[in-house]
């Protein structure tokens, strides 16, 4: 097998009273694409935002490229740098231009050069077709146009690693398209490792290596990718898999 | 600092503090009036009536009280027109308060969302009835947190009457000291007198606040 | 009778002078407002720290400028201050102290107000590229709260300026201290003055705060348009 | 070494006052003619005149403060200013928290009220509302002697004579000198009370314990009262607002 | 062809100085089911709106069961009781309970009896599987019950004809189905007359009898529901349904 990049130990995650994720255990190795799968509620944001040190929780340790994280806030804010995440609601900052967005991470984190990063930052948002906007404000984007300058503003730092959580959800239907060719882009050609929510089946399909089943906080399943959506282990997963499609 | 001058002042306090309250009291129930009166012409934009509420709220927010106090008692008797220095004092709250709570209602009225009207509207409710299944009930509940810093706000002011002579707390602290010299006593009574009433009714207020915020209307 | 009156304010270099005393109310008004939102800034942002001694100090320190009326306040700085702690000040500037506090405990609740109404996702999309606190506040919070800031801060100016008619009472030769001495010093040739006087104090103030309160819909109005698309 | 060390910190002592340049005067802005504003917004009267002399026998500049009634004590203990000079009356509360200089002034309280409808007996004050200024002898004087009298009770001259002219009181205490100015120019008021309570002096006054400034102020105030300072300036200051009822020896306290 | 409930001839709408619909002509047969698609912004909630005036608009006539509709607002107010309407937000009113929700309109608008009408809501309530929850608060309930409860408050005044506009759009896959069965069952159970706009495929193909395409404010087709999901007139319209599955 090959490197894993990120390992998941035991880990235990409660809000207040609510004990929101049990025992979680998985591991990801380098290219490899994982979605998180399971009905709403079942803890997939929680999961993948402790990942990103998002949320503290209780218990268990996360292992980085070889590396225990120390879960302290300075520790998580030098790994972030290295695990880029999308969300659900494209927050680009309305305050600042598309290219400023971009720039941020680059020049005032990582103290990168500002001439070198803003032609990085071009290239990328040439590879989603942006390019033409690099100096509007996000409200003058649509939607999926938010959401292609949010995924190409975590890919600015050059990340190992990245986690897309539900990131079409609040997209029309027509603009689902565009985000989601891009995140298969960056799986197969760019062969990015990464750990994808989402509720799209057959994006799903078609680019994960491997599903991990939630449901209530556990992982029902973890199964190789073709296996889950033709015959899924668990019952639970049946159900589930019947519902998403009317 | 002496025991016995705060002791020997108490009941003097004591009659400021229950004017205090009392005009408080009254004007923040005409100031409430007058506001809802203003609010509702505004809603229903009511002809004639909902500019003069309009010019009305932007005069009186938008001058001091102790201004509007000097003409109520020192200047208006010149023109023949003359109330008693409590009346003033309550007509100059309800006055400026009448236009703090009108802007109160009105902020709670139009935060209504837009999908709550549609609704009601899709139902078939009236004008009429829309305003009083919909948007006054949840109307009213937005404009809770304006009416408490209001409320606050009013009993504050209520220390301005001072310049009318009205022996409220303030003037009965600005007296004593000015008979008997014992500043450092006088004003702590004052500013406890003060302290008893605010300080509960504000924490109050911010529970109500932050029920109103977090709890009734999350859709 | 009464329209004899309005003369008084003609008298003389009676009209200078009144505008010469709310020259005074405006600047007193205008240094406060400038120290005491700058002061607001920093309270309010360290507000929204986590650090709890901290925010009850500064949970207190609002709650007393918030509890006390502004004219204690100015008798509590103007006659205690002096005598406890040897600290002291002539009339306009303990007064322009005392209003620059009150704006600074304000203006900290209105601060941080606007800093934590800015959605949760733009701190963690903040946090997610890497930034420190301090980049998070300065590139992302700060700028995104001023919107909300702005027409609340304007209407704070219009309180302020109002409160500043109570200076009277510690001495200040404020706009309505001089109309007093007008109309004493004409109170025989114009009986009616007062009404004038007072009138012209009114009217001072109308012209100075209802500008502001526009500006402040205004922007309200704009903001509320932007945000409901 | 006590005694030096809070002298060097009093910030009101004549040599601080010499070295600072300037004297800070407590006065009243709203009181013809002893501490007013005229209409050419200058600062005169009675009061006003002898603060000039006062810092120009000091060599020094003038500073006005402008005072209410009821904050003249406190004007001094929280050093807002070095001397008061707006019409003080000494009386034994007063003595506990202030230094009063040797007076230069007669006064007593009085009431004024309009003639239509005179009052002329304290008696016709019972249940009545009177008008005073808070922390006037008058007020005090009624406080304590006269319980059964209501008090409507203001900050300034202006706010109380105004409140006269509206009506709000029977009639009005203060002190009997500005009365009859008072009365003078609002010609349909009467001084019906020309005095009651005990005689007493104006005086200036000075901080507790600031010896330095009233040992000065005492000698002063004796040689300008040997020059005729006060008879002069009654003179020209006082008595155009007087009407006839006032004779010069009814204020100014006789030249030793 | 059956008796035309609603006609819509020439209707023109602005809004400020955009032209959002451009000479719309369609009519609706009774019991007919006609589905609305049409890309984001194309203008389908604008058109549903105007039917049940909540738009105002500027030119042209909507002819309702054989009458013009003089479009003042006390005239929409009589006729909106027998157009039902359900929005993408679940509007329930929050400060009342699910059943004085539902009983609003048949009380306070129709003026029934409140004992008829309740048991009316409560037949309702029980043939969307909620009428344990007559006593709750809307915040209590979850999307997908908030939305079955909103069009039992539609058809609680027996409307002739409803409007629903992406009715699940703001919910989680899995409430999407329950939500979508009852409209179904409406069309094809209670030959409800209906517009429904949805970016739901699967439920157009099913329940529709016609499609009104939407673009840029015109009708670019109006096809039989089996002949546009196969073959669209329009090319525009294949690239919307090619968009729509990915
Ligand atoms: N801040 C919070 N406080 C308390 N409980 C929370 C909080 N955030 C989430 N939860 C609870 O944790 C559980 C998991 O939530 P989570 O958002 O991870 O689910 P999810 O699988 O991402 O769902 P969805 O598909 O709807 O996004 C839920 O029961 C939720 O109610
Ligand atoms: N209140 C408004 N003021 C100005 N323009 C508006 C307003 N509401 C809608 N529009 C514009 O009208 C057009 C049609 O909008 P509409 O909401 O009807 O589209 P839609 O087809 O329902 O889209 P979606 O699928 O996103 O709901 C859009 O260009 C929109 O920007
Ligand atoms: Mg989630
Ligand atoms: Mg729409």
């Amino acid at each position: 097998m090959a490197e894993k990049v990120l390992q998941v130990e035991h880990l235990e995650k409660s809000y207040q009273k609510k004990h929101v994720l049990h025992d979680i255990n998985f591991s990801v190795a380098q290219g490899e694409v994982v979605t998180l799968l399971g009905p709403s509620g079942s803890g997939k944001s929680t999961l993948i935002r402790c990942l990103n040190g998002l949320e503290v929780y209780q218990k268990g340790t996360i292992t980085f490229e070889g590396q225990k994280i120390i879960p302290t806030e300075k520790n998580w804010q030098q790994i972030r740098q290295k695990i880029g995440m999308v969300f659900q609601s494209y927050d680009l900052f309305p305050n600042l231009t598309v290219m400023d967005n971009i720039l941020l991470g680059p020049t005032k984190v990582q103290k990168k050069d500002k001439a070198t990063a803003r032609s990085e930052a071009l290239a990328l948002l040439k590879s989603v077709e942006l390019d033409d906007y690099a100096n509007a404000y996000p409200r003058e984007l649509s939607g999926g146009q938010k959401q292609r300058v949010a995924i190409v503003r975590a890919l600015a730092l050059h990340p190992d690693f990245m986690l897309f959580d539900e990131v079409t959800a609040s997209l029309d239907p027509e603009m689902v398209r565009g985000v989601l060719t891009i995140i298969e882009n960056l799986a197969n050609r760019d062969n990015m490792t990464m750990i994808v929510v989402t509720h799209e089946m057959n994006f799903a399909k078609q680019i994960a290596d491997r599903v991990l089943f939630l449901q209530d906080g556990r992982i029902l399943e973890q199964t190789p990718s073709e296996q889950f959506f033709t015959a899924p282990q668990t019952d639970r997963a049946k159900v589930f898999l019947d519902s998403m499609d009317f | 600092m002496s025991w016995a001058i705060i002791q020997q002042s108490l009941p003097m306090f004591g009659k400021g503090f229950v004017l205090t309250l009392w005009l408080s009291f009254v004007g923040i129930i005409g100031s409430i009036i007058v506001g809802l009166i203003c609010s509702l012409f505004q809603y229903f934009k009511v002809p004639i009536l909902h500019q003069i509420a309009s010019v009305y709220v932007e005069i009186s927010r938008n001058t001091p009280l102790l201004i509007q106090l000097f003409f109520l008692y020192y200047a208006f008797p010149v023109i023949g027109i003359k109330f008693g220095a409590e009346l003033c004092g309550i007509i100059g709250l309800i006055f400026l308060g009448g236009s703090y709570m009108a802007e109160g209602f009105t902020g709670g009225f139009n935060g209504v969302s837009k999908g709550q009207v549609e609704s009601g509207k899709a139902i078939g409710l009236s004008r009429w009835q829309l305003a009083k299944y919909v948007v006054f009930p949840q109307g009213f509940s937005l404009s809770v947190p304006a009416m408490a810093a209001n409320i606050i706000f009013l009993i504050k002011e209520t220390s301005i009457f001072t310049v009318i002579a009205i022996p409220e707390l303030t003037n009965t602290a600005l007296d004593l000291i000015g008979m008997y010299y014992r500043s450092n006593e006088y004003l702590l009574v004052l500013v406890i007198g003060y302290a008893i009433i605010l300080v509960p009714l504000s924490i109050v207020l911010t529970l109500l606040e932050r029920r109103v915020r977090y709890g009734a209307f999350g859709n | 009778m009464a329209h004899s009156g309005i003369s008084v304010l003609l008298e003389g270099t009676n009209f200078m002078r009144l505008l010469g005393g709310l020259w005074v109310t405006v600047k007193i008004a205008a240094v406060a407002l400038i120290a005491g939102i700058i002061l607001g800034i920093a309270l309010g942002v360290l507000r929204t720290f986590k650090n709890r001694p901290l925010r009850i100090v500064l949970r207190l320190y609002l709650e007393f400028f918030r509890v006390v009326p502004t004219v204690v306040l100015l008798f509590l700085f103007y006659y205690i201050l002096p005598k406890q702690m040897n600290f002291n000040l002539p009339a306009d500037q303990l007064a322009t102290l005392v209003f620059a506090l009150w704006v600074g405990a304000e203006m900290s609740d209105i601060v941080r107000g606007a800093l934590i109404s800015v959605p949760k996702h733009q701190i963690e999309s903040g946090k997610a590229i890497g930034l420190s606190r301090f980049q998070l506040y300065w590139y992302v919070l700060i700028p995104q709260s001023i919107n909300l800031e702005i027409p609340a801060t304007i209407n704070l100016a219009t309180r302020v300026i109002k409160t500043t008619s109570i200076l009277l009472l510690i001495s200040v030769m404020d706009v309505i201290n001089i109309g007093q001495q007008i109309i004493e010093a004409n109170n025989h040739t114009y009986p009616t003055g007062v009404f004038w006087v007072y009138g012209l104090i009114f009217l001072f103030y109308f012209l100075i705060d209802y500008p502001l309160s526009w500006w402040a819909k205004r922007l309200e109005k704009k903001r509320l348009e932007r945000e409901n698309g | 070494g006590n005694s030096k060390k809070s002298s060097s910190n009093n910030p009101s002592s004549v040599s601080q006052i010499k070295k600072k340049g300037t004297i800070r005067v407590a006065v009243f802005g709203d009181l013809p003619p002893y501490g007013w504003v005229n209409k050419d917004g200058k600062r005169v009267g009675y009061d006003v005149k002898l603060a000039h002399q006062v810092a120009k026998d000091l060599g020094v500049k003038v500073k006005f403060v402008q005072v209410n009634a009821n904050n003249r004590v406190d004007a001094l203990n929280s050093n807002k200013v070095d001397l008061v000079l707006a019409n003080f009356t000494v009386t034994p509360e007063r003595k506990q928290v202030v230094s009063f200089a040797k007076p230069y002034m007669k006064v007593s309280v009085g009431v004024v009220s309009p003639k239509n409808k005179p009052i002329t007996k304290v008696s016709q004050l019972q249940n009545k509302n009177v008008i005073v200024t808070k922390g006037t002898t008058a007020e005090n004087y009624f406080t304590s002697k006269q319980p059964n009298v209501k008090l409507l009770k203001f900050d300034s001259k202006t706010q109380q004579f105004n409140a006269l002219k509206n009506g709000r009181g029977v009639a009005l205490a203060d002190d009997n000198s500005y009365l009859y100015a008072w009365s003078k120019s609002n010609s349909k008021y009467t001084v019906g009370i020309k005095s009651i309570g005990p005689k007493s002096y104006i005086a200036p006054a000075v901080k507790k314990g600031n010896e330095s400034l009233l040992n000065w102020t005492n000698k002063e105030i004796t040689k300008l009262t040997k020059k005729r300072f006060f008879v002069s300036d009654y003179n020209t200051d006082l008595k155009p607002y007087f009407g006839k009822e006032v004779k010069p020896s009814d204020i100014v306290l006789p030249t030793k």
